[in-house]
């Protein structure tokens, strides 16, 4: 690896550093755009003590599901934890810390620590458990909470496409919350379908600059779908 | 007689306008999409990232790269658009969105809502709604009208966790449609062959019944 | 116009209901992607006490700078107003406010005001004239500011290709600030290059949802270079 | 001899790493792009949303859409991307640029820096140098050392409008190099031929002179 080339070559080389009661911040939303590949790593390696922070925390057996089989999650800011048995039991029996956090407020929570903006008021949560203990503030007759930024040692996301200076594409709603995840790890490591060279990409068409991404990896993904919803034709 | 789900969702269609962008929570709102007068164009935001929703996909069409906020398989219209979930509640909490329909456990006459828990029974996260309710003007909101033990869910004050203060000004039930205002739940529509006498017995919460409650239409 | 069509025909119409000393948000960086057009539309409607957010404002006789000859702007929110004799000397004689701002927190003012968020805390401008009378506050150790966000009862702007329903993408550095100008206005209008039909974005290719613009017009563009540099073969 | 602004801009070429991403302020900065050695890749952030700027154009390749924050136009290197000023700012606020070299009227050795006005005389606007010096953690200033009438610029505290508060580190002049800790300036590197009492006598700020002071390598 030298310059700008952020391609990796191995799983084990894409999550060097990551160690127990680090922070993790993780793209995707339900099974739709995870870093598949980086998850299974993280079970492998059986790293403990972990902070996520994510959308949702994978249903049983799939996506981020798989590191709580083990309880390598101490704790996880999520908007969403349907979906996932596990999750829940771990949660009621006080194992798991959960910090329920709107998704829209955990979207720019991950884009304010990848933009160095510490903290910001929102009217989301406002009166209810979520504002509770958090600074309130008028604004033009308006109540609004103080909401701060998150920032990861590490991030783990997926994209479609990446040149190997890490430039990136994503494909349909697969993007969600992986661009603003990979701003906010301090070693942002990215999984994508397919590794283009430098130049391919038109500068005008990337959905993220490579300057986010540290470590960049091409893998195949299962693509799970949560609910297959289909009409007849 | 109470509405079916069906009959909420035609009811619900009649909330939006041509040009309108419209934001439809899981469950009952989501099946309004089927009810878009054909002379109409409504565009539909999902939270996830996606504006311009369309039908779901035929078996052959499936893509697992393209879901709504319900995780559920999606298309999309011409002219729609993807973008990353910092852009999607950006639209949402900047008011963007023309028109927001999502359920609800209880709502008061404050305007609150509880949506999203029931302590110690229920916790799956509030997801998208507590920025969905504070972010757009325009909510309304559909529920049943009381449980089926008949506890009334238009309550003088929620009792469950609030998702959002103040921020609801219509509500839809299977019994009726009422406006919220000035602390007051404001009796505008009874479902047809439901009385006023009925929808003021299931109302927890202050309810003002003006002299012309018009049957809704469907 | 109906349903999603934004089109309109007419810099008239394009700019119906502006009014004196009504607050414009203007896309551009220098005399890149500036809304010609719509300037231009503003000096000949004679609109005046207008309060204009704006990175710069153009040279002397070009872009924001021609508003300035009949004196029709009252304040000027931007970074930077060098390159313009006329706007110095109104601002020396004190006709003209002006309200320095810094070219990231004018950025980052205008997306928050798009996107609800009322105000939000930088370091940048700590310790200086910008951060005179603005509250302060540590996190992690180092002081910000709390800077509140800007919005318009016009914003104007410039992009390169959009269709009816006003998906835009922009060309190159002519994308600056457009996209954040567009969402901080309560009546966006956009002038672009193209206009296509509805279908023929790819709508991972967008920059911005049209969701955002409430008129689009065609119009045809000057494009003066400031700087003309070139080096030779 | 004081460095000439071709020999400011080599110095500064010396603070590249390979895989840096550098922002490269109006003047001598920007000059210093063409002292990148050879076997290095170094890319460039242009503020106005351009990462991956490469030399001026050939007069066929002049494009009024594609310019530098000098309003200069530009091309793109392969690799190149184009991003919103909001992006920009998230990219250089957010500390992701690895180096940033700007110019400054004064330095003092509190780290505070004056550059963007002179009140009275000069008010063109910060542009983006607030933010760059409130989000990069490694900032190289360049500038003279002294007025031409030998008034230093390198003070004790900055009597101008400042641009950024205790952020900046090191600076290079056209007579030395130092960096700035614990509020004195510390002499690293001397100009070829400058001498250290020279130095001593146009910086009024607190200046450490350790023992060995290198001279510059050109």
């Amino acid at each position: 690896m030298a310059g700008f080339d952020k391609v990796v070559t191995s799983y084990t080389e894409a999550l060097e550093g990551l160690e127990d009661n680090m922070t993790i911040i993780a793209g995707g939303f339900g099974l739709c755009g995870i870093p598949e590949n980086l998850i299974a790593e993280i079970k492998r390696r059986g790293t403990r003590g972990l902070t996520i922070a994510s959308n949702n925390a994978g249903v049983d057996g799939k996506g981020l599901g798989i590191l709580l089989e083990d309880q390598q999650i101490k704790k996880m800011i999520a908007s969403y934890v349907g979906e996932n048995a596990l999750f829940e039991a771990q949660m009621m029996s006080g194992e798991l810390e959960v910090e329920l956090t709107p998704q829209g407020t955990l979207a720019e929570k991950m884009r304010a620590g990848g933009a160095g903006i510490p903290a910001f008021f929102t009217a989301t949560g406002y009166g209810t458990p979520v504002g509770e203990g958090k600074e309130v503030r008028e604004f033009n007759g308006r109540h609004y909470i103080l909401e701060e930024s998150l920032v990861g040692d590490f991030s783990i996301a997926k994209a479609w496409k990446a040149d190997r200076y890490g430039n990136l594409m994503f494909r349909k709603t697969a993007r969600n919350f992986n661009p603003m995840a990979i701003t906010a790890g301090k070693i942002a490591v990215v999984e994508v379908e397919e590794i283009v060279e430098v130049g391919q990409l038109d500068p005008d068409e990337i959905h993220l600059p490579g300057i986010y991404v540290n470590r960049l990896i091409q893998g195949t993904f299962e693509k799970t779908i949560e609910q297959r919803t289909v009409r007849s034709a | 007689m109470a509405l079916t789900r069906e009959q909420l969702a035609q009811r619900v269609a009649q909330e939006f306008h041509d040009g309108y962008y419209v934001n439809l929570g899981i469950g009952i709102p989501t099946l309004a999409a089927n009810y878009i007068p054909k002379d109409m164009q409504v565009m539909l935001q999902s939270e996830n990232g996606l504006l311009g929703m369309g039908q779901f996909p035929l078996d052959e069409e499936v893509d697992a790269d393209l879901i709504n906020a319900g995780k559920q398989t999606v298309t999309m219209v011409p002219g729609a658009s993807i973008f990353s979930s910092a852009e999607s509640f950006a639209m949402i909490r900047g008011g963007h969105v023309d028109l927001t329909v999502l359920g609800a456990f209880e709502v008061d006459c404050q305007g609150n809502i509880a949506s999203y828990m029931i302590p110690g029974k229920l916790i799956k996260g509030m997801g998208g709604a507590m920025d969905l309710v504070a972010g757009a003007d325009n909510i309304m909101v559909t529920m049943t009208h009381a449980s089926k033990s008949g506890a009334s869910k238009l309550l003088a004050e929620c009792t469950l966790p609030l998702t959002g203060k103040g921020c609801i000004k219509r509500v839809l039930t299977d019994l009726a449609l009422m406006d919220i205002a000035e602390g007051k739940f404001i009796l505008r529509e009874r479902a047809p062959g439901v009385s006023v006498e009925e929808i003021a017995k299931l109302t927890e919460g202050e309810l003002i019944i003006p002299e012309n409650v018009l049957e809704m239409t469907l």
